[in-house]
């Protein structure tokens, strides 16, 4: 099992991290995003506002983008700025 | 040239910072910093319990080093560094410490706030305001958008 | 709003003026501040033993004061404060200490940096580069007249 | 008898201060700078020159503005600023 990481007000809907299974042929980050709303429907409404991005091994990455078993990815709101 | 950055868990005491940023130095003339504090009001004169900076460990700390290496690029400095606060952060602590040194104070005052406008609108972070009444997450003012926007990159 | 100037005779501590500055500020949320450190080498790279800043006693306070009071009334800053050395000044030892605090970091970037350009151009001082060959008067560079001249008054 | 004032450049030629008799119905300051520079030559050539600047009580005063008995005055080179 693989785990996705939450950020900001995106974590407030789906906690901070969850399990999700990533086949050995990958998966597109859209593919994640889409799996992981199945689970309810706020975490649905969480994960497909706009504003909220993705990134894999810790650099922003568009719905398009590949996913491997084993790389890191997580979903967060935009960032405020320090 | 030295570029220095922190993540801090736990409260950090600017002067501290300071005085170890200016020890030994007898080659630059000018030093110039930034504190920021954690007000105890939100933008609508509501008192704050607490400010949560949420961060994405790895990725937040790659975003202040990235913003101070791109300050370290662009100005004729001799050394930056930024300490940065996150997790729960109490009114009154500082949130964040910049400084900047060069050989004039010219580049010093760009640098430090260039660093800021970096900073302010690019460093991984999300913030939470608490108050009595519940809280909010806060995006990037307009404010700080039209800040950054000023430095033609 | 405080307006706090200060001559010192002796060396200070830049940090701990920066730790007072800070104490119990929880209303604004920008701190800039300004060191100044007395170099080791002079323009053309030679080494300084000293550096003299003569004084006027009463001229020269009544000099910073008058630079930090058109800080403050020029700008949407809540305090000011200037320490400035005066007399002998060894290599690496600090000369000036400016800091400025504001609700937003502009003001507080702008007025520590108006105050600066100020206190270079029309602070009461006199200063003397003393060279292992011989000690020499400054006057004010053509760079310090131009920043001064970006603010139109 | 009063005292008058010197900084910067003008105290390596004159010392730090140098005494003077102010008359009862004052002089101006351009009529002091003379007087002073008739100790000695060297007096005279740092007085002189074009950016030695006076004040009086404190406050930048031209040649033209009197100075009564009792009052501090001061020659000084050009402040080279902070």
């Amino acid at each position: 099992m693989d785990r996705v990481l939450f950020f900001g007000r995106t974590a407030d809907r789906l906690g901070r991290s969850r399990e999700v299974e990533i086949p050995p042929a990958g998966l597109s980050v859209g593919a994640l995003r889409k799996r992981l709303g199945e689970a309810d429907a706020a975490a649905r409404e969480a994960l497909e506002r706009p504003d909220v991005r993705a990134s894999v091994d810790r650099v922003i990455a568009d719905d398009a983008a590949m996913v491997a078993p084993g790389q890191e990815v997580a979903f967060f709101s935009i960032f405020s700025g320090g | 040239m030295a570029v220095s950055t922190r993540l801090a868990e736990q409260a950090f005491d600017p002067a501290d910072e300071l005085k170890r940023f200016l020890e030994g130095r007898d080659r630059d003339g000018a030093v110039v910093s930034f504190t920021g504090v954690m007000r105890g009001k939100d933008r609508d004169g509501r008192a704050l319990e607490r400010l949560h900076l949420d961060w994405y460990p790895g990725m937040t700390e790659a975003s202040l080093a990235r913003a101070a290496e791109e300050t370290a690029a662009r100005f004729q400095i001799s050394d930056v560094m930024v300490v940065h606060r996150c997790g729960d952060i109490a009114p009154g602590e500082p949130i964040v410490f910049a400084a900047a040194a060069a050989p004039h104070r010219r580049e010093a005052f760009e640098a430090c706030d260039y660093l800021m406008d970096k900073l302010k609108t690019e460093a991984a972070f999300w913030k939470r305001e608490d108050t009595a009444n519940g809280s909010q997450w806060i995006e990037p003012s307009d404010k700080d958008r039209a800040d950054a926007a000023r430095w033609s990159d």
